[in-house]
């Protein structure tokens, strides 16, 4: 067979089972788990009106219906706004956020007829400079979208969005910087390897999460004011400003919400990928489970490879969990204590990680 | 029969001489400015002139004894065939430091119906004047700011007047009806 | 005169006076139910208890037997007077049906007014006996019904029918619980003023069949009036209710009722049947469009188009008026036909103008109220002086048979039943005829024009009646339709026409009816507002 | 910027190009998340900062006062129940206090004891309210849907009591429609302790957390002084350590025979009046429970005079004595007529001093009714607490305000 | 007995200088709501209905309905006589009680009943009232009630917002939301009530309404 052939059918199928056979699937439910999720704990039953022949499997039917809906909605376009843009900017966010996939690591590489095959679309070099360039598309969509507009309202919102968006990145990024320090690797796969190392004789894990606790702690608030969510709501903040999608309908609306629960499920993965060890697993090592001398069960390769993708979806499909248990607890920022917040209080503080940490890998590691 | 026992009210006499000192006080240092008093069932009331309302309220929130720092409320009666002066701007005024109520009646003729404004004094008293305006087509003398509150721009006539006919009906508003000026 | 004291206040009243009537001096209205004004006093009923002290003792008496001597100190409330009349409200309810749903009566019922001031909530946890049952609903005439369970034995109707009218229908039989009103053999309640039994009971045992159960009566609203009956103008009050507050229930009716007016020196307290039923045709097949023909039909139009088209038609007359001719009604107000005499006689100089005509249809007097001249307002045409041509009175139709007329204005009269066969060819002779009427009628052929007019209910104004009393009427309610005043409408035409003889306005036809009409300055209170002889509503 | 470039006609237009506007024009409202009253702000915004606004009201304008005057006296209660549709029962009380002093007719015992009940569930329901959608609008929909559960608990009670949950009825003209239902105390203490269970719960959520405090603490600070002059009372009041109270200063009902304390605090600012309303609540229970220990067990509650009650309907079914009560009444305006004459009574409503100023001619139908709504100079005073804070600052102000549109535009 | 004020200890704690302490209270606060309603839900899986009526405090309607209490004011009916004549005489106190003006009485006589007079229409626009009871408490003859429990009367037409006679007298399926059906799923009471669909609540008519009748009775 052709090599290019091959592995473009090879990066096909990834995309196909990776894109769209999990990351789509988790982000749709994502809305289902939403509103479940928050009716739970708020004392209700949530959505479950929508039923195919009487039967409402637990209001899953509504995201079908939702999906109709958004279909069949009036798609609406501000006379007085610019429409090209106004159409382009939804797309724009959803294609960054779907993009930066690429690069995420679902398991470890696996043999099949001979060949390895990278449980990742593309191993790049600089995977985490890749997502963090491709999560930073979204502003794009929010700053094009409030413009586009021409409403005070959205305007106000893509004001909001642009200095959010670009000074938590600015956080991300320096918070960042302590993992890579350590594991020396922007290469994802590279840093997952090195979180599949012990402390302690075995028994603690080389995460990140242990290895960079106040990266971490600074990391996974600025990437939810990536994806805009509450607290950090405040470019839409639909009780001041109604955000910056005020003037969207329809499907192109609902793309927007689509991408941002494709941004949780990225943020999700990343966090996993950077500081939950990946696909790695507690104790799991490649002949079995290892629990430094106490237990020893050796497990089939392939079982293996299944438990740690398997518990990496686990892991995303936690932090997701945990991302909407926030959205629903907490208030919202003020723009400007948010602002104040990122700039004033999280740089200062992802510096003298970098500081500390720049010190302790040079003496150290 | 069954009857209640009526007149539970609090004993007109009490009231008296609750206020006694109030009133004393009052006309020492209203002195003229009041028309005449009355104790009535729930605190006692002085009858004022409408274009010294203001003054004589400046005197209520400022002088030793009285300090009646609240407007608790301000609002107009039309006694349109009852009275020969057809309105009366009604003044409540609470003091905090002596618990206490006051209210002032200012008769306000329909021929020329201003009373002077006690925005300067009391900032409540801006929405207040403006919805009597509206409502009465009574006019604030010193009022910065007379638009119509409640009722829209367009709204003729004065609705709480007597004479406003409950079933009266207004030309349609909104988008299409509006005349731009 | 004697001076006697009541609740502590002096009064003086001619000898012989009854005690309730000196009370009522002071106003004090003290409770009552047999007691009428109009009627002999009967004393029963025991409800118009006071206490009287005269010559040293005190005794509690009946108000409207007793009477008042001097220096007797009456008081109206006390202990011994409350409680008498709390034993008689306990008895007067002891075998009182629990008919107020349904009881026409409720709201101006004497029972229910006096059970609020002086009844005894507890009376009712005292009885020991079923009530005693009487008939119900029986019909014992063809304007009354007699509930005889709700009656109270006040003897007012039995009274009415011996002493007024003199017909004696009514009387009582049984005794004690059983005691009932009934009918005398072979005799049913249809003298001409049966209705007044339904004005002067004090409760609903008597209910007036035409009335009954079309409103409750604290719906209704009152406008003093006068009967347009006959030329007697009783004083009478117009019981109206437009429609509920915002949805009308019988589109067509609005007068429920009349009631006699007290007017010592016209009707006293009562009315006759004939006009408190009269009313009806106040809502009934009015018209209400101006119409104007066109071909052999007449079609309605609005005002403008049919006041041009009526000014344009008397334009023609200006210059030889002496063919115009206007038949006036006897029915108009006062000032109406002032308003007709001044536009039509003074400015347009017509050549004929009457107001009473031969074959119209006349009634009998009857000893009692009733005239013959079933109009109530021909003495005040007369004094208007509102004849005018060379026909002797009540003659101008002879004018027209003698071809001397080519046009007519007609106010009200149905030209068919006065001319009779001849109508037709009569009126082919005319070149315009205009009408002013209030009801739909047959107009003859030639009508060009039909205005509608108000009738008295719609507008304020004011009757002579046959002895030359000048009586107002206020107006209860908006003409129906289009309808209008006729001294609007004359107004309107004269400003349209603006003939040379000035406008019509309501200063000339103020000052033309105070020079002419008698005592018309006093009565007129100024803007056209009612004024009345008598205030004081009949006593029930 | 003063008020009179801000007219309705001008404030809409898109700044021309090239012109030198620095402040854009911002409407905000009438259907807005955050006005949810129905209110119209007019703001003038330099980037976030609001440095003028205008408030547009009168959107839920009734004629409240010319109905009342078309109607009897007994009547106007469905119209008084509106005003207020958050504690729609302390209204009633309020005026049906002011008529029964015009009246000169006292209630019994317990009939007061019941409506002072009421009336603290309904301030319970009032503060739930309002902080519950104060909480929503910051973003927080959890803390808003739990102390809505809590008020849906007391409202059900109402229902129960009522027969209605927003437009009650409940009160009379001399007494109340009808007595407690036989479980009416179980339920109640049921409802106090899970009402104790949810503030508790939403006090974690919300009371402690930075992110809240950031946004409420130093927001919308009125000084004492202007707020006297605004004409503050209530929470509002106090939370600027102003000491009013009606039910302190001038008790009604039966205030002066319970224990309570009323919470104050001195910023003025809209973290202390959550504070304030949030103390209130318990202090609110507080009150029911001693109502339940207090109050007498059995008795009437409404004055036993067919000239201002309608007497029992068993006897008006079967006497002529009663029937003939019922129909006077009934017809003629409920019979009621307070001697010519007029009062200013007060009640404590949730948003502060709930006025009712009465004319009577002694006809059947009231000559004026006024109501001194709470929140219109709360309201008023909008525009001082905004300017120079953020669009965002609006939220949290304009929660605490509270503003009812029932009762402010009337 | 006293009331006082009393000043609120505002002094923020130190904890509120950080964001994560109160982020995590409030985090387990909804946390072990969560918890423990998943849990009940997961015991309502298997057919508990205790547990899911306590996991979710709201009900599903129209299936599931709420306890109605007996005060509750509903649409309105008229009581009937044993023999199917309204208990209604047209007495219009509740149409003078009603501050709405929604109630139009036209009353008639009535030769054959005991009361001899009787409503020919009655009317009660439902858009104009605000169910404020004041018609059930002025009627005298135990006639009208609001205890139907019908809840449901919205329409897109002004005429049918109007209750007629018949309908006030048969107000249709009362027995639905009774507190006998209360909280009770709905699917399995309308068996009971000889209904098959949620579709079929709606005001029932009957076959003769008490006008016809009366019309016929006359006629005969």
């Amino acid at each position: 067979m052709n090599p290019l052939l091959q592995h473009s059918l090879i990066a096909t199928a990834k995309i196909g089972v990776i894109l769209l056979g999990f990351i789509m699937i988790v982000a749709t439910l994502l809305t289902w788990a939403e509103r479940k999720q928050s009716a739970v704990f708020q004392h209700r039953i949530g959505a479950n009106r929508a039923d195919i022949f009487g039967f409402r499997v637990l209001g899953l039917f509504n995201i079908i219906a939702d999906g109709i809906k958004s279909f069949t909605k009036e798609d609406w376009v501000p006379p007085f706004g610019s429409p090209i843009l106004h159409n382009l900017a939804p797309f724009i966010g959803l294609f960054g956020a779907m993009v930066s996939f690429a690069v995420i690591p679902f398991g470890p590489p696996i043999e099949i007829m001979g060949q390895t095959i990278t449980m990742q679309v593309v191993d790049l070099n600089i995977g985490l400079l890749y997502i963090v360039a491709f999560g930073s598309m979204g502003v794009y969509s929010v700053v094009i979208a409030g413009w586009a507009s021409n409403n005070k309202y959205a305007l106000f919102g893509a004001l909001r969005g642009i200095s959010q968006m670009i000074s938590y990145e600015v956080v991300l990024g320096l918070s960042l910087i302590g993992v890579i320090l350590v594991t020396g690797s922007v290469r994802l796969p590279e840093i997952i390897a090195w979180q599949g190392d012990y402390w302690l004789n075995g028994w603690i894990p080389r995460w990140g999460i242990f290895a960079q606790p106040l990266a971490f702690l600074l990391f996974f608030p600025a990437a939810i004011a990536e994806t805009k969510r509450t607290p950090f709501d405040v470019p839409e903040g639909e009780s001041e400003i109604i955000g910056y999608n005020l003037e969207y309908s329809g499907l192109k609306f609902g793309l927007f919400l689509l991408g941002e629960f494709i941004e949780i499920v990225v943020l999700s993965a990343f966090v996993s990928v950077l500081f939950f060890g990946g696909w790695h697993l507690p104790w799991l090592t490649d002949e079995g489970i290892r629990m430094g001398t106490l237990l020893a069960i050796d497990l089939p390769e392939i079982v293996v490879w299944l438990m740690r993708v398997l518990g990496f979806s686990a892991k995303i499909i936690f932090f997701c969990l945990l991302q909407l248990q926030i959205r629903w607890t907490l208030p919202r920022f003020r723009f400007d204590h948010l602002l104040r917040l990122g700039w004033k209080e999280m740089m200062p503080l992802a510096l003298l990680n970098i500081f500390v940490t720049a010190i302790v890998v040079y003496y150290i590691g | 029969m069954k009857k209640a026992v009526r007149g539970h009210a609090p004993d007109a006499d009490a009231l008296k001489e609750r206020d006694q000192d109030l009133l004393q006080l009052l006309q020492s240092l209203l002195g003229d400015e009041i028309q005449s008093h009355r104790h009535g069932m729930d605190m006692l009331e002085l009858v004022i002139r409408p274009e010294s309302a203001s003054s004589v309220s400046r005197l209520l929130r400022d002088s030793e004894g009285l300090e009646f720092d609240y407007l608790m409320d301000q609002t107009a009666v039309d006694w349109l065939g009852r009275r020969e002066i057809r309105f009366e701007v009604v003044y409540h005024f609470y003091s905090t430091k002596h618990n206490r109520y006051l209210r002032c009646l200012a008769p306000v003729p329909e021929s020329r119906p201003e009373v002077s404004s006690l925005y300067e004094l009391y900032k409540a008293a801006d929405w207040y004047e403006r919805e009597i305006h509206e409502m009465y087509g009574i006019r604030f003398a010193g009022h910065h700011d007379m638009r119509k509150l409640l009722m829209y721009d367009g709204f003729k006539g004065y609705p709480l007047r007597k004479d406003y006919s409950m079933k009266g009906r207004q030309p349609l508003i909104g988008p299409g009806s509006r005349q731009e000026s | 005169m004697i001076t006697l004291n009541v609740n502590g206040q002096e009064v003086r009243v001619e000898p012989g006076t009854k005690v309730i009537e000196a009370c009522k001096q002071v106003g004090e209205v003290v409770p009552h139910f047999c007691y009428h004004p109009g009627l002999s006093v009967a004393g029963n009923c025991r409800m118009c208890m006071v206490e009287i002290e005269e010559r040293g003792r005190t005794r509690v008496d009946v108000a409207c037997v007793a009477v008042a001597s001097e220096g007797m100190v009456v008081k109206t409330e006390s202990e011994g007077v409350e409680d008498a009349r709390r034993g008689v409200m306990e008895f007067l309810l002891l075998n009182h049906p629990i008919d107020c749903p349904y009881c026409d009566c409720a709201g101006e019922c004497k029972l229910q007014d006096y059970y609020m001031e002086w009844g005894d909530t507890d009376a009712g946890s005292r009885r020991m006996t079923l009530p005693v049952r009487k008939p119900k609903r029986q019909e014992i005439g063809p304007n009354v019904m007699l509930d005889s369970e709700r009656c109270v034995m006040c003897t007012r109707c039995v009274r009415f029918c011996e002493e007024v009218t003199g017909t004696n229908e009514l009387g009582m039989r049984e005794r004690g619980s059983h005691n009932v009103l009934h009918l005398e053999e072979g005799k049913t309640l249809d003298n001409p003023y049966a209705g007044n039994v339904v004005d002067i009971c004090p409760v609903g045992a008597l209910t007036d069949r035409d009335f009954r159960f079309n409103r409750r009566v604290w719906f209704l609203k009152k406008q003093d009036s006068i009967c347009p009956g006959c030329s007697r103008g009783c004083n009478t009050e117009i019981h109206f209710d437009l429609k509920r507050e915002y949805k009308r229930h019988e589109e067509s009716k609005r007068v429920h009722r009349l009631k006699p007016r007290y007017n010592e020196q016209v009707n006293g307290w009562w009315m006759c049947d004939e006009g408190r039923y009269g009313y009806h045709g106040i809502d009934r097949d009015r018209l209400t469009w101006p119409m104007l023909r066109s071909g052999d039909t007449l079609g309605p139009a609005d005002w403008d188009l049919a006041m041009e088209a009526v000014s344009s038609e008397l334009a023609h007359f200006v210059k030889h008026p002496e063919s115009l001719g206007v038949m006036l009604h006897p029915d108009m107000s006062n000032e109406a036909l002032c308003a007709a005499g001044v536009f039509f006689g003074d400015t347009l100089r017509a050549g004929y103008m009457d107001y009473g005509f031969e074959g119209e249809p006349y009634g009998e007097d009857d000893e009692l109220l009733k005239k013959a001249d079933r109009h109530p307002n021909r003495k005040g045409a007369e004094l208007l002086g509102l004849h005018r041509g060379s026909q002797p009175k009540g003659q101008m139709l002879n004018a027209l048979r003698e071809g001397n007329l080519r046009a007519l204005v007609v106010f009200r009269w149905d030209l068919p039943s006065l001319l009779g066969e001849e109508t037709e060819q009569l009126l082919s002779q005319l070149r315009y005829l205009l009408v002013l009427d209030t009801h739909n009628r047959q107009w003859p052929g030639k009508a060009l024009h039909v205005l509608p007019t108000a009738v008295y209910a719609e507008q304020a104004g004011s009757f002579t009646n046959f002895e030359g009393r000048v009586q107002a009427f206020g107006k209860a309610f908006e003409p129906t339709g289009e309808a209008r005043d006729e001294v609007e409408i004359l107004v309107e035409l004269s400003r349209r026409m603006n003939l040379k003889g000035g406008v019509l306005g309501g200063n000339n036809i103020q000052q033309r009816l105070k020079d002419r009409l008698p005592g018309y300055g006093e009565i007129q209170a100024p803007g056209r507002s009612v004024i009345h002889v008598s205030k004081e509503a009949a006593p029930r | 910027m003063s008020h009179d470039t801000l007219t309705p006609a001008e404030d809409l237009r898109v700044p021309s190009q090239g012109g030198e506007h620095k402040a854009m024009t911002l409407n905000v409202g009438p259907s807005h998340p955050t006005t949810h009253g129905i209110v119209r702000l007019l703001m003038q915004v330099e980037g976030e900062e609001i440095i003028d606004c205008d408030l547009e009201i009168g959107y839920l304008h009734r004629g409240f006062e010319k109905m009342c005057e078309n109607h009897p006296w007994n009547q106007c209660v469905v119209y008084v129940d509106r005003l207020n549709y958050v504690s729609p029962i302390i209204n009633d009380v309020g005026y049906h206090g002011a008529v029964e002093r015009l009246l000169g007719v006292e209630v019994p015992e317990r009939g007061q004891w019941v409506r002072m009940l009421v009336s603290e569930l309904m301030r319970v329901c009032d503060h739930q309210t309002c902080l519950g959608a104060t909480c929503m609008e910051l973003g927080a929909m959890t803390a808003f849907l739990y102390l809505i559960k809590g008020r849906e608990i007391l409202w059900e009670i109402l229902e129960r009591l009522c027969g209605a949950r927003v437009t009650t009825s409940y009160s009379r003209i001399g007494g109340l429609t009808d007595d407690l239902y036989p479980d009416f105390e179980a339920q109640v203490r049921q409802a106090i302790a899970d009402c104790r269970d949810i503030n508790a719960q939403v006090d974690k959520l919300m009371t402690g957390n930075r992110i809240f405090i950031d946004r409420t603490k130093g927001i919308g600070i009125l000084d004492r002084a202007t707020s006297i002059s605004y004409g503050f009372t209530g929470p509002m009041a106090r939370a600027a350590g102003i000491q009013v109270d009606v039910r302190h200063t001038t008790p009604y009902l039966v205030y002066d025979k319970v224990d309570f304390e009323i919470p104050q605090c001195s910023n003025g600012d809209c973290y202390d009046r959550y504070l304030v309303r949030f103390f209130e609540m318990e202090q609110s229970l507080r009150i029911i429970e001693q109502c339940f220990e207090k109050m007498p067990k059995s008795g009437p509650v409404s004055v036993e005079d067919y000239t201002i009650t309608p007497p029992p309907k068993e006897r008006v079914y079967s006497r002529i004595e009663e029937l003939m009560a019922h129909f006077k009444h009934y017809m003629w305006g409920h019979m009621i007529a307070p001697p010519a004459g007029s009062v200013y009574h007060a009640v404590e409503g949730g948003n502060g001093e709930l006025g009712f100023y009465l004319v009577s001619t002694g006809e059947e139908r009231p000559w004026k009714v006024r109501c001194r709504p709470p929140c219109f100079g709360i309201t008023q005073a909008m525009r001082d607490m905004v300017v120079g804070h953020t669009l965002a600052d609006v939220v949290p102000i304009f929660g605490s305000i509270n503003m009812i549109g029932g009762e402010l535009d009337r | 007995m006293a009331t006082r004020f009393v000043n609120i200890e505002n002094k923020l704690p130190a904890s509120t200088a950080l964001y994560y302490p109160a982020i995590a209270g409030g985090l387990s606060v909804t946390i072990g709501h969560f918890l423990k309603n998943m849990l009940y839900h997961t015991i309502g899986l298997f057919g508990n209905k205790g547990a899911r009526e306590k996991a979710s405090f709201t009900l599903q309607y129209p299936e599931v309905m709420r306890p109605l209490p007996r005060r509750l004011r509903t649409r309105h009916r008229i009581k009937v006589h044993e023999d199917g004549r309204p208990k209604c005489t047209a007495c219009m106190l509740c149409e003078t009680a009603c501050p709405d003006f929604c109630i139009y009485i036209t009353p008639s006589e009535h030769d054959d009943s005991p009361e001899e007079k009787a409503p020919l229409e009655f009317q009660i626009d439902l858009d104009r009232c605000c169910f404020c009871g004041f018609c059930v408490e002025a009627c005298p003859k135990d006639a009208i009630h609001m205890d139907t429990q019908i809840m449901e009367t919205s329409s897109d037409r002004r005429e049918n917002m109007v209750l007629r006679l018949q309908d006030l007298v048969d107000p249709g399926p009362v027995v639905v939301s009774g507190p006998e059906f209360a909280g009770k799923d709905m699917h399995k009471v309308l068996p009971h009530l000889g209904m098959r669909k949620l579709d079929h609540i709606k005001p029932r008519r009957i076959d003769l309404s008490y006008r016809e009748r009366q019309a016929t009775e006359q006629g005969s």
